[in-house]
């Protein structure tokens, strides 16, 4: 019983681990890529390229004084940032990363590369986590006593409801591809080959699913061209303008955890997680090292793609913002598991 | 084992219902009730109806209490009025009721024969997918007349909170 | 004109109606005249005729005739024809009915003059009907139809006796007549239904033949004894014997020829027309005819004891003929049923005679009733006084005339029942034997004095009225010389006593009414001649013998000594006795504490107590004060709070809870 | 949570007697407090009671071999019961909303046209 529990702890370490690690890794990638996409340096003062910039932040946000201004719901303005932050790292325990068939250490069998290998529900538990990301957001704003975080924070929640409307039905779509909610089984059902030549991945079964999800993963992270909730120019820092140091560092570390984990989904959902194209990996420890790779490098790519696409597209006016989810967005995703409908019951899926 | 997460969990869950009932700021009682809800889904997840906790955090902590969140903000309720301010008859014959009712369920509870049910279901018991064959087989007409109560009752939202032109 | 028997009745119906409609129509007198009386004479030609076919073949044997018209009542078994017979008794009394009726309706034309149109025409109207419901009755098959008559004879007497409806008295008595006759009616309904009951239905013919056999008296002993005290108590209403006479005094209220043809002649005898013609009850319980008798004894003497000392002229006639019919029921107790109906034969032209008589004096003397006002008419009003005195010598039985003979028919069979011992009550028969001579005597006193009263002496009137005093017209002096005619000599054609000449074969009405009347199993054929040839003939000296007495004492009393000295002196010396004689026995008075008064009593009780205690303020206020208690106390239920409302339901779901646990 | 051969170790029992306590305490809520928002909240409590109940017999019958349609039905339950508390919540606090523009608050106690 306690060597289960030990396995999981081992897991949920490693995992937290990494994630905390891409933070400031992120942070760089980003600073690097705004500069070459905006055609100048970036940072590359502190250690070699910039690279121990991140971390010279850090320390600067944990010496920097918690400042809590008056007039403010304290309760809220503090809850708010851990609640985001709590439910960031949450996220990943039911995101497959590697395969996890027959694997064992220490003669006991570790399922796979996930943390929560029989949460059946796998995705249902991810959007039920995510959905409690709204509460960071409107308490921060309501918390904070101040009318732009008010307005950041209504702006924001408004948009994270709308968005996960379309994201859901588009994830119906794989469930129904795949026949199960477990994320493992998704990824095994994508392998294999459909219609002779193309691997079976989601985005090319259903790329209109694929290419909703991927929009409403970036509103769901609030990146940018969705990023009404701080926008800068119109609300200084949107739903976080009060908070300083430790709180704000929260915020941040949430915001690129959420974005870490919208990657892996994407690339789970529809890009079929570890699995390579065409070639069926190995068994044992030299399979799961390279399904890691090759996930991992997937990840990344969609990573860089968040900071491609966060440089390049302007922000949309709060109207359009609500205009996109609604109107088109949503009948595009209801659209799109008809069309998977249509397609398993005629046998083109098989 | 199980038992002691049930415990904990039940005890989570009573202490939030606590504050969310008593609680004199409308915004706490919200986020006291959030945590109820987990709490509740983990019960739910305890006893294998983890499909069920799901929807239990999607809908009730996700969308229900967003709402009532928004419709505080809405009205800018700071600090309401505490418990039992409204009348000591109230207060008393209130507190008989709440004694009363609740009292009845555990009771009937304990006299209850607690026979611990080991039992093995497989895949078939708690999951989705006993749920879903259900909601689209035997439950069809029930699932699409709920679509069509939710339908009346955002209709039924905007009118009434529409300011009247 | 056998087999249109309803003309008759429906002549006089329709006379009724017309003169109704005229009297509306402020028609002239003389039209209602010709309308009212013209009805009448109708009916009466249509029924003399229609007894002339009845009588013609003379084979001795008459055989009744029903005619049923319709079924009146179909009630699954039960089933009640609508239908008239005619039978030797209904004839003999259509025949004096019709007679009598037409009579007085010619005398109150003159009598009436002086009426105003509508109530001349309203008079004649309701004397039509009358006789309409006295055709009814007599000619009626079954007790139903019979009821009918009953009831219309009833309603007729209140109408004519409160005529003069203006006058306090006269509405009260009409009031009174009405309310003591209804309760004789009872009776007679409470009879029909027993009937009904015991037999299944009310046709004469067929009551007779089912009581006819010989088993009968076994079979329904009980029954005709009830029946029997049922009867005679609607014949006392009707005919006022002791109990329920006190309307026939007071009905002397209503006009003259009213009080002749209702009080005197038709109405009154239709109580021993009832018991007649229901004899097969009576003759099989011995019980019922003995009360018969009794009552009917008791009534006589009662009667001719007041009319004693009764001063207003009308009075003295009524209770003379009360007491008259008290010696027809004690006839009839004896089982002398034809005698009886023979009586009441004689009566009718007798009393009618003596009230014609009575009016024409009150007429004359302009309304004037009290005899010490009156006196030496006689030179006044000759024809008048002539009938009067013929009337009175047969009411009296004097020998040669028929009322004797009918009294003493009546006499003797009393006098035979004590001798015969009929069903063991031999010695309260001597002794009503005896009440009767008494009566007899009795009769004879008060008759001529009330004749030298009004005839003899001097007149005691005022001057003023002396001079009006005139014979009436023919109208009314021609009805008296018939009626007395007719009661003079009617007697001897009808019912001669030829036994008691030696000669063969019984009178010609016991010949006739004979087969009618049931033969009693105990003491045969009531012309049996179980008396001795000397013992009858004494029994009919010595009637006539005490009759004779009667009338000199009256006549040295009154005639001789105009100022009457010597019967004042007589009552000065017995006070008391003529207080009582004089007051009717206070029988009025009586009544009235232990009836009326208690009765009247116990409604204003009632209406207190019951009505305004607990009804208004207990059931009615109370209610109202009941549900506005509540509705205030309930108000404060609603506080318009919703907490409240759940509190309550919650509150409720625990009791419910509760309960069920 | 493995979902081959689950063993439960709770007795349902106790997750009643839990739905018990939370009736007492939205009943409590209900009735005793004065804001609407509460009171609607508390109410939500009852509801989430209701369903608990739902699960516990659900869970003892789908122990007994024959009566797992019974327990399947109980699961449905829940889920409408969920679906349709959504429904209540939406129309609920837009009448709220709509009372407190009418009464200028939310106190339950304003609202007491109906009062005799």
């Amino acid at each position: 019983m306690w060597v289960d529990a030990a396995v999981i702890g081992i897991k949920l370490v490693a995992v937290v681990g990494v994630l905390l690690m891409t933070v400031p890794i992120m942070v760089w990638v980003e600073r690097r890529g705004s500069a070459l996409i905006q055609d100048r340096l970036g940072p590359n003062r502190v250690g070699p390229a910039g690279l121990l910039q991140p971390f010279v932040d850090a320390i600067k946000l944990l010496i920097k004084e918690n400042l809590i201004p008056a007039g403010v719901d304290k309760l809220l303005f503090v809850l708010a940032p851990t609640i985001a932050l709590v439910v960031a790292l949450s996220l990943f325990i039911a995101v497959p990363f590697a395969v996890d068939d027959g694997l064992e250490l220490v003669e006991t069998p570790i399922d796979g590369f996930i943390v929560a290998p029989d949460l059946n529900i796998g995705i249902l538990y991810i959007f039920a986590i995510a959905s409690l990301a709204v509460y960071s957001i409107v308490l921060a704003g309501w918390g904070s006593n101040n009318k732009y975080a008010l307005l950041g924070g209504i702006r924001a929640s408004a948009q994270t409801i709308s968005y996960r409307l379309a994201m859901t039905l588009s994830v119906v779509g794989v469930i129904m591809a795949a026949g199960s909610l477990h994320l493992t089984q998704v990824v095994t059902s994508q392998s294999g080959v459909w219609l002779g030549f193309l691997p079976r991945w989601n985005f090319l079964i259903q790329p209109l699913g694929g290419i909703i999800f991927i929009v409403a993963a970036f509103a769901e992270t609030n990146r940018l061209p969705f990023d009404l909730a701080e926008a800068d120019s119109e609300l200084v820092a949107g739903y976080h303008t009060e908070y300083s140091s430790m709180n704000f560092a929260a915020f941040f570390m949430s915001k690129y955890i959420h974005m870490v984990t919208s990657a892996a989904l994407i690339t789970v959902l529809f890009f079929g997680g570890w699995q390579i194209p065409w070639i069926s990996l190995p068994g044992g420890w030299m399979g799961a090292g390279l399904s890691l790779g090759v996930f991992s490098a997937k990840v990344v790519f969609f990573l860089w793609l968040f900071v491609w696409v966060r440089w390049t597209l302007p922000r949309f006016r709060f109207d359009q913002l609500m205009a996109l989810g609604w109107k088109i967005m949503l009948p595009l995703a209801v659209l799109n598991f008809l069309w998977v409908g249509v397609a398993m019951a005629s046998g083109i899926l098989t | 084992m199980t038992a002691l997460i049930f415990l904990t969990a039940a005890a989570i869950a009573i202490i939030f219902a606590v504050v969310a009932v008593v609680h004199r700021s409308p915004i706490m009682n919200v986020l006291a009730l959030v945590g109820m809800f987990l709490a509740i889904a983990m019960v739910f997840a305890i006893i294998g109806m983890d499909f069920l906790a799901a929807i239990q955090v999607i809908v009730y902590s996700g969308a229900i209490l967003v709402l009532f969140l928004f419709a505080i903000m809405l009205l800018d309720l700071r600090r309401v009025e505490g418990i039992g301010e409204g009348g000591v008859f109230q207060l008393l014959l209130g507190c008989i009721a709440v004694i009363g009712l609740g009292g009845a369920v555990v009771f009937a509870a304990a006299r209850l024969s607690p026979e611990t049910g080991a039992w093995v279901t497989g895949a078939e018991y708690g999951t989705a997918y006993p749920i879903g064959r259900a909601l689209t087989g035997s439950h069809l007409f029930a699932f699409e007349f709920v679509s069509v109560v939710l339908a009346a009752a955002i209709i039924a939202a905007v009118y009434l909170a529409r300011r009247d032109r | 004109m056998l087999g249109t028997l309803w003309l008759i009745p429906i002549v006089c119906l329709v006379g009724a109606v017309v003169n109704l409609l005229l009297g509306a129509s402020g028609a002239r007198k003389s039209a209602i005249t010709i309308v009212g009386v013209g009805s009448v004479g109708l009916a009466a030609i249509a029924s003399w005729v229609t007894i002339w076919q009845f009588l013609r073949p003379s084979t001795g044997e008459y055989e009744a005739i029903v005619e049923s018209y319709f079924t009146w009542i179909r009630f699954n078994s039960l089933e009640i024809g609508f239908s008239f017979q005619l039978d030797p008794l209904s004839v003999a009394m259509l025949a004096f009915t019709t007679l009598v009726g037409f009579l007085v309706h010619l005398y109150s034309v003159g009598y009436m003059k002086t009426e105003t149109d509508r109530g001349y025409a309203r008079y004649f109207a309701y004397l039509n009907l009358f006789m309409f419901s006295m055709l009814m009755l007599v000619l009626g098959s079954n007790l139903l139809v019979l009821f009918i008559g009953w009831e219309g004879v009833g309603l007729c007497s209140y109408l004519l006796v409160g005529f003069y409806f203006d006058k306090e008295f006269s509405a009260d008595a009409g009031n009174k007549a009405f309310i003591v006759n209804r309760i004789g009616d009872l009776g007679l309904l409470f009879a029909i239904f027993v009937i009904l009951n015991v037999f299944g239905t009310l046709e004469f013919t067929e009551l007779f033949g089912l009581l006819n056999s010989y088993g009968a008296a076994q079979q329904y002993g009980g029954a005709m004894t009830v029946i029997g005290i049922l009867l005679f108590v609607a014949a006392i209403g009707k005919s006022a014997q002791i109990p329920l006479f006190v309307w026939h005094p007071d009905a002397m209220a209503g006009p003259s020829p009213v009080s002749a043809l209702i009080h005197a002649a038709t109405m009154v005898t239709t109580g021993v027309y009832l018991v007649v013609r229901c004899n097969f009850f009576f003759q099989l319980s011995p019980v019922a005819m003995l009360t018969v008798a009794i009552v009917g004894g008791t009534t006589a003497i009662f009667a001719a004891t007041i009319a004693l000392v009764q001063n207003d002229i009308k009075k003295v006639l009524a209770y003379s003929t009360i007491s008259q019919l008290g010696t027809m029921f004690l006839a009839v107790g004896v089982g002398a049923y034809i005698a009886a109906i023979f009586h009441v034969i004689m009566f009718a032209f007798i009393q009618a005679c003596l009230f014609l008589g009575a009016g024409s004096v009150i007429h004359s003397c302009s309304g004037e009733r009290n005899l010490r006002k009156m006196g030496g008419l006689k030179k006044y009003l000759p024809k008048t006084y002539w009938t009067f005195w013929l009337a009175a010598i047969t009411v009296a039985a004097i020998l040669p005339v028929s009322g004797f003979v009918s009294k003493n028919a009546i006499l003797t069979k009393v006098f035979e029942a004590g001798v015969t011992d009929l069903n063991g009550f031999g010695l309260i028969f001597y002794l009503l034997w005896v009440l009767g001579i008494c009566g007899a005597a009795l009769t004879g006193y008060y008759m001529f004095r009330l004749v030298y009263m009004t005839f003899e002496g001097s007149f005691r009137g005022s001057e003023e009225t002396e001079g009006y005093i005139h014979e009436a017209g023919w109208t009314m002096t021609f009805p008296l010389q018939v009626l007395a005619f007719l009661s003079v000599i009617g007697g001897l054609a009808l019912g001669f006593p030829g036994r008691l000449f030696h000669l063969k074969g019984t009178s010609f009405i016991h010949s006739f009414l004979g087969p009618l009347v049931l033969a009693s199993p105990g003491n045969g054929v009531d012309e049996g001649h179980s008396l001795a040839f000397g013992l009858e003939w004494f029994l009919v000296i010595l009637s006539v013998a005490v009759a004779l007495r009667g009338i000199q004492l009256a006549r040295r009393w009154y005639k001789k000594d105009p100022t009457f000295s010597e019967p004042n002196a007589l009552a000065v010396r017995f006070p008391a006795v003529h207080k009582l004689l004089f007051n009717k026995y206070w029988v009025d008075e009586v009544y009235d504490r232990t009836l009326i008064r208690p009765v009247h009593r116990l409604a204003v009780l009632c209406w207190e107590i019951i009505d305004v205690i607990i009804i208004d303020t207990f059931i009615v206020n109370g209610s109202a004060f009941v549900t506005q208690l509540t509705g205030d106390v309930l108000r404060f239920l609603q506080t318009g709070r919703v907490r409240n409302y759940a509190l309550s339901v919650a509150l409720g779901i625990l009791a419910i809870a509760v309960i069920l646990w | 949570m493995m979902n081959a051969d689950l063993l439960i170790s709770v007795p349902y029992t106790w997750v009643l007697a839990l739905s018990g306590v939370l009736l007492a305490i939205g009943i409590l809520g209900v009735l005793l407090r004065r804001n609407a928002i509460t009171i609607f909240l508390s109410l939500e409590i009852m509801l989430n009671s209701g369903t608990l109940a739902f699960a516990a017999f659900a869970m003892h019958f789908a122990a007994i071999p024959g009566m797992e349609a019974t327990a399947l039905n109980g699961q449905m339950f829940i889920f409408f019961i969920i679906a349709i508390a959504a429904a209540e919540a939406a129309v609920g606090l837009a009448l709220f909303i709509a009372l407190h523009r009418l009464k200028g608050s939310i106190d339950v106690d304003r609202a007491n046209i109906l009062r005799w």
